[in-house]
């Protein structure tokens, strides 16, 4: 039988040496009552060139940004990911280790780990960055509590662009804990400063801005951050780490804590999961962080080494008073981030940002040309922005998706006033060609 | 049995002006990409990130990988882990284009395949389990057993019940008691008998009206079947409580019996556990969680469902905990997870389990002379012995790990669970063949043997490693988190 | 500039040390008049992501064995290859070495290469086999030099079953040497046993005879040992080694050197290239045998250990007196056959030859009972056939080419008198649905 | 820097019974798949195969591949093959279905792009050598030099000439004669000066009318450029002698000079040394063949021919040698190489060569007061130093390999070209970084040290690799060539 390594004389010799007479034997504490009377129902076993078969076809009635031009956004993205990364992940040693508990047979890990969480820190403008939480999501949600308790305040404030998905995890999360959420409205895109004034109090225990935010806006991070500070609140920053080669990080406008969406940093599409958490926090906050962190210190020798650290944190010690419930994490996530950083570089990540920029600027002029097209918003963007047509987004969407043009994601699911949004991301990987193919499809489906 | 010594870190090694990347000039007729940002929200100098070569790169992160000792290269019996070998074919098919290359946000019609996938998966693992409707979406175990005690709490609170506390067993895995404390509720923590079963008694006890659910690990965390199981459960669901199931240890009972058939409303799966999905150094991993059809209105949404011949994301779930992650969970370990599920069929899967349980019971049995063992046999799929003995020779369970480490293994779990003095949880798995039990077992043998007789060579263990024993003290009270440049 | 480690500073401070001036100082020595005055006229670089998009696009024109029905053969097929190969092979460790001239930093390649010369040995049932020649073609080319140089005499008579493509090889190798090349008539598809009798004699070094031959049929390999020896010269046996779990080894039927095409263990197929050629002899011809071996021995401390042996044959010892003048061979190709063989083992080889035989069986009966279609030869036949077709063979095979069917190999440019013959492979990997469908389109195309 | 310990062979691992493979059963109505095969062409028993599952072989075959360096681990200096990084794209190139998986027999119009692909890089291989056709069939250098002398065999043939000799310099790498012996000529050993280049007032010496060829490296294999190259091309052709290039060394002059323009008739290259594909513990290689004009009737068969918008396979060649491997080259190779070319661009391939030379003397100039240089500078991509000094000292140039991999180097080439006592040929490629080449240079520094004041650390050399100095005289004189079980 395929990946067991017993033979049926293995089993024999074994069953001897423990003195039972079989298989069966070793299941005496499990009563007959609540026995599987039956094979379990599931499809027979398939050999490898029958499933590969299998799985090839089912693969090939997706329609994937290999095959088609993506132009999805809306948390995750098309971006160069260099091949590189894959053939080093994929080495066994790093692939099927676990989580570092013995350090020194896991300093590959741990300094890999010591490696990411110096980049983030660094992208974010934090003090310090964890080892990962499972996405975007779980990670802004984890900030929200995190705030709430540093703080002792129950009420969190999420700027209206926050991305409605990620909104949806941290009510989630925020239910136990019964941490209550309001919002702060939007003009024109962007967080009404006003509307955030008046939602952020004394209860408040931080605000939260995403930027640029779901609708591709950019947000005025330094003027949230005064006004969260003069409530006491924390300012709690989403961003993609992708974009800080060219965006200030937000540690510099005065974020408390930075999470965001890290796929972009060379973690596959995958529809959708795994996808990488990125969390930081200034040094005073580190021992109410959640997650995992690695921290150097020495060995009897005195060499330097890796372990991890401050675990007086984590559930496996301080269970229901642990900063999160978090055990397994995206540590092989966190690695592609880690190695993508060190390829893109000091002048790759700005690279990338730039041609984005350059990228989506260029789409949103072609695409607004189109007759009937416009910008939904006129506050600064960056890689992705928002339309708004003059039919319905699902409709066009489906009609381009036939000329393997992946058009963007309509809006209406997330937000019923812009039923005519579409929202559309460039990444630094579309070529001019395309997007004026896009821009000339777009113009025949609307027209 | 030595390992490579590399002590860099990629922020020490390239030079200025040195690139990896490849990127084309910019086609698009845009000057300034800046133009239309405001200043102030701009980044003014380039982050400092490593100047390196591809190369520097792949030489860097290659020899680190050397420093790991992971399941393709050495036995890794770490207990309630389940380190089996994970199938390079999952890999494969896991980087088809049509899966890794797949956006979320494509519309549905475009998605079929890998909907579908998730349909089949989701319906495979609650036959697997014995349960009614699955979720797909948590990313891993404690987010399983959030999902799970939040959607006990919604049907308490459908029911118009007001409960507050949760039992958990003392020999719980951390994630239980803080994933229930997460969920709002407060964890009232049970004294579980030696062998890790439940007190029955106890738990009657405690059975008040605000009990809202009873966790328990099956097979519990000292690897044994909780033999009263259907006691344990209809005298919960007698007092209105709930049972959830950790199923960290399915990978002990597949096709043998069911958690939805041992009475329990909630479980979990750990894919990266059970169903090979690679630990990655720490995850990703992938936790469905599984519930009767009295919690399936309070699934995580959006639900996968059919709708004739199409896969759809059902997102009008009214009575829906809400959502989990972002999308739709950790789509690409439930590739690899279906993978293997329809390679082993379930005859196969029986089969896992089988010898999951055959290995640990040889392990115990060749290692009970020479160790205590934490409870009397037959276990299920792991084993948990106490270094008590060895302990009053002045070596604990620590310092055999570390032996071991020099012995060419990786270690069991220590200190788990917390109710065995000096435990070694060992959890072999299937995938491990009776001679390498065996060579494992020699050299735990060999360390009884040291600790008697020559106990300096295991104090002085590991040192084969890239690095001899660290100062963890040292780390926690001067935390040393990032690396920063020699100014 | 990529793949290239020094920057700019680098050059410069090395230039110091050196103490030069620049890099045009070090080429002093390369004469002005022959200096290359402009750039290369090559097209210029081109990043990553655009080349991935070019290569994709390049590969989408070929019709590969993924996306079409292989029934192709010819020396080459389409066998089941376990994806675990490609992960392992794949190690930086194996990949980026070179020949283990260190053996202490060069343990796992020598090891590999003991266990496929172990392998090879057994499977063809000779004594010693060595660690790779090109291909198959090559392999019996070196192994017609080495019948000549042992035997002391300078005729080869190939079965005319031999594959013409390694035929023509072998020809270009016998040039130099000036070994004359004859050939042995066939009956009925195999080997004229009268015909090789008569052509065999004193001046013979070996007769050559490949079975399954290239128009799929077994020869009888005995009764070629029986001519061969009788006449004092010896038998070279090309065979297939994917076969060997259910045929006899050569070895066992008389053969004193076994070469073969080693494709099918696992090896892709890649458009031809790189192959594996397999090369074994008994033992008494170790010392004549062209190409590298791997030997056993001890270390200082007693331990066992692997080096390369016996290079006294080898061309950078004995320079023009060595045994072939193979220095690079197919190492890795060896390795993969060797994790092939270790995944297939002694079940799965056998298994793989039942499945292909009966598979192809199968395809024979059904595309044969197609009206106006053929078997050409009545001789037993084992993974391959010839079919004679009622219209030109290229014709049909464009035409199923459209159907994604790659229908086999026309014969006509082989064999002038097999101007309608068809040469069909049917590896284990052939569904019946994809053998009917075959016959259908078939029937349909020849109508 | 130790190396794991792992001392099995796959022969000594797994149990009768247990299996790797994964095989769907029949679906065709044969029932005896040995039916029709006559008796005695059957094998009666099973092969003895490894019975190992395929967990046994990734575990196996991950921890032998621990005990070897490779370039992505350590630098390689291994002179004259050229180790540089292999650009993990070409690898993810040459495994697209189109490429990877397509058959060499598939119809010419099925096959377009793998036709296209090859005949473009043909062109570019052409343009960078200065030669005017090029065939890719040849698998490796070897087997280019064999083809390159046959084409001047068949070439002088075709003139009436019958010439018997090629003239071939003592410090030529081994299969520069073998491979001339092998095309049917005398070889005549030229002495080269000790620079390596060559004396040509010998050279004219020997330049008799039955002279076929004159083959030499370019640069050198002392690492020089032949200055008076065109006096020794013209000087042959004079005497109606081709001149053959082993062509090796490319990697020293690509975009600065061209083997076509220095007087070259043929030329060979060596893709996996200058253009990236990997050496694979000894190949596979590939090794394109360059000629002028006159030589091109005489290419093996068949040639990628471009007619009209499409591309064939040109089989009418009358002249042609015939064929050096059954299909049409290492294609997977040549996949790889025209990515890299692609990738790198005119000006790349120019910095490549600047570099390669640069970093040859870069360590040329630190080393030459540790070690004799064996040609005075400057010198192109390799340099050639003697250990002679050390020798006296009772230190040989294979002890200072040894030493080099306890210090996490691999070693340079040893004893090549022979005509250099206690020859240690260093060749660093324009992929390794400078801080590289400044550890290599320290380490060899400490050696030279070494040998003066303690001389044994090195003759002990090496004890962190898994075997130590292995008895090669043993191997040769009871070969156990390979593994039989223990009866
Ligand atoms: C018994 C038990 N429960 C729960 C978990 C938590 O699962 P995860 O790490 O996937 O979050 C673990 C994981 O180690 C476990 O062993
Ligand atoms: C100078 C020189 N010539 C020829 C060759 C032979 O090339 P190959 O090994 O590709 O057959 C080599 C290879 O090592 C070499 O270094």
């Amino acid at each position: 039988m395929r990946y067991i390594g017993n033979t049926r004389d293995n089993q024999r010799e074994m069953l001897g040496v423990i003195g039972a007479g079989s298989l069966e034997d070793l299941l005496v504490r499990i009563p007959a009552k609540v026995r599987l009377a039956r094979p379990l129902a599931l499809p027979p076993a398939m050999a490898e060139t029958d499933l590969v078969r299998h799985l090839r076809a089912l693969a090939a009635t997706n329609t994937d940004a290999d095959h088609a031009v993506c132009f999805l956004g809306g948390g995750v993205y098309d971006h160069y990911t260099p091949v590189t990364i894959d053939h080093l992940i994929s080495r066994g040693e790093f692939f099927t280790a676990y989580t570092p508990y013995q350090p020194e047979a896991s300093q590959g890990t741990l300094r890999t780990i010591y490696e990411y969480q110096t980049m983030i820190a660094e992208l974010t403008g934090m003090d310090v960055a964890n080892a990962s939480i499972y996405d975007g999501g779980s990670s802004l949600a984890e900030a929200a509590l995190m705030a709430a308790s540093v703080t002792g305040r129950a009420e969190i404030v999420l700027a209206a662009g926050v991305s409605p998905l990620h909104r949806r995890v941290v009510a989630t999360y925020c239910e136990g804990p019964a941490v209550r959420l309001r919002d702060a409205a939007a003009r024109d895109g962007v967080l009404d400063l006003d509307a955030a004034r008046a939602a952020v109090g004394a209860k408040t225990a931080a605000l939260v801005v995403q930027s640029p935010n779901f609708y591709g806006c950019l947000e005025d991070l330094a003027a949230a951050a005064e006004i969260a500070h003069a409530a006491g609140a924390l300012l709690v920053v989403a961003a993609d780490p992708v974009n800080l080669g060219v965006l200030q990080a937000p540690g510099r406008l005065g974020a408390d804590i930075v999470v965001g969406e890290g796929q972009g940093l060379g973690v596959p599409l995958s529809y959708g999961g795994p996808n990488l958490g990125v969390f930081a926090a200034k040094q005073e906050f580190v021992r109410r962080m959640p997650g995992r962190l690695a921290g150097a210190t020495v060995d009897l020798d005195g060499q330097r080494g890796f372990v991890l650290t401050l675990q007086t944190r984590e559930q496996h010690i301080r269970r229901e008073k642990a900063t999160s419930n978090i055990c397994t994490n995206v540590a092989l996530c966190a690695l592609m981030a880690t190695i993508y950083l060190s390829l893109l570089g000091k002048q790759g990540l700005v690279r990338v940002g730039e041609l984005a920029s350059a990228k989506a600027h260029y789409a949103a002029e072609r695409l607004g040309a189109v007759p009937g097209v416009s910008l939904a918003f006129g506050a600064p963007f960056f890689k992705e922005f928002t339309l708004r047509l003059p039919k319905a987004p699902e409709r066009i969407v489906a009609r381009l998706a036939k000329q393997k043009i992946l058009a963007g994601v309509p809006l209406k699911a997330f937000d019923r006033r812009l039923a005519d949004g579409l929202l559309v991301a460039v990444t630094e990987k579309r070529t001019k060609d395309e997007i004026d193919a896009y821009a000339e499809a777009l113009a025949r489906a609307v027209a | 049995m030595a390992m490579p010594r590399y002590d860099k870190l990629v922020f020490e090694i390239g030079a200025p002006g040195r690139v990896g990347y490849s990127l084309p000039a910019s086609d698009v007729p845009v000057e300034d990409p800046r133009a239309g940002i405001p200043d102030s929200y701009l980044r003014r100098e380039a982050p400092a990130l490593p100047e390196v070569s591809e190369f520097d790169v792949v030489r860097h992160y290659s020899r680190l990988s050397q420093l790991n000792y992971g399941v393709d290269t050495h036995f890794y019996p770490l207990g309630s882990c389940t380190m089996k070998y994970n199938p390079k074919l999952n890999e494969t098919m896991a980087r088809l284009p049509g899966f890794a290359r797949l956006h979320p946000l494509t519309p549905p019609a475009s998605a079929q395949g890998a909907l579908g996938l998730m349909h089949d998966l989701a319906q495979m693992l609650g036959e697997i389990a014995g349960m009614d409707a699955v979720s797909l979406q948590p990313a891993a175990g404690a987010q399983g057993e959030l999902a799970g005690v939040l959607m006990i709490r919604a049907f308490h609170r459908a029911n118009g019940e007001k409960r507050t506390k949760v039992l958990v067993p003392d020999s719980a895995h951390g994630t239980n008691p803080a994933s229930t404390a997460l969920a709002g509720y407060q964890v009232v923590q049970l004294k579980s008998l030696a062998n890790g079963d439940v007190d029955l008694a106890d738990l009657e006890a405690h059975l008040a009206p605000d009990v809202a659910a009873f966790m328990i690990t099956q097979p519990n965390t000292l690897g044994l079947f909780e033999q009263r199981i259907l006691e344990i459960t209809d005298l919960c669901h007698a007092r209105g409580v709930q049972v959830y199931m950790d199923g960290a240890n399915l990978n002990a009972i597949l096709g043998i019996t069911r958690p939805g058939d041992l009475g329990f409303d909630v479980c979990h799966f750990n894919l990266h556990k059970t169903f090979t999905t690679p630990h990655g150094g720490g995850g990703p991993g992938a936790g469905p969680v599984g519930v009767k059809s009295h919690l399936e209105p309070f699934l995580p949404a959006p639900v996968v469902v059919r709708r004739g011949e199409a896969y759809a994301l059902d997102w009008k779930r009214p009575k829906s905990i809400g959502k989990l992650q972002a999308f739709w969970g950790n789509f690409g370990m439930l590739v690899r997870a279906y993978t293997y599920i329809r390679t082993m069929g379930p005859d196969g899967l029986r089969e896992v389990s089988e010898n999951a349980v055959l290995n640990a019971n040889y392990i115990m049995a060749r290692l009970a002379k020479d160790y205590d063992v934490a409870a009397p046999g037959p276990c299920m799929h792991e084993c948990v012995l106490s270094a008590r003995k060895q302990k009053k020779l002045g070596v604990t369970a620590m310092d055999i790990a570390k032996r071991l480490l020099d012995l060419g293994f990786y270690a069991p779990s220590t200190y788990f669970p917390l109710i065995v003095e000096e435990a070694l949880m060992i959890e072999p798995t299937e995938t491990e063949s009776k001679e390498t039990l065996d060579a494992f077992c020699d050299a735990m043998i060999q360390i009884a043997r040291e600790a008697e007789q020559s106990p300096a060579v295991i104090h002085e263990a590991p040192v084969t490693t890239s690095v001899r024993r660290l100062d963890q003290t040292r780390a926690a009270r001067e935390p040393d988190l990032r690396w920063a440049p020699r100014r």
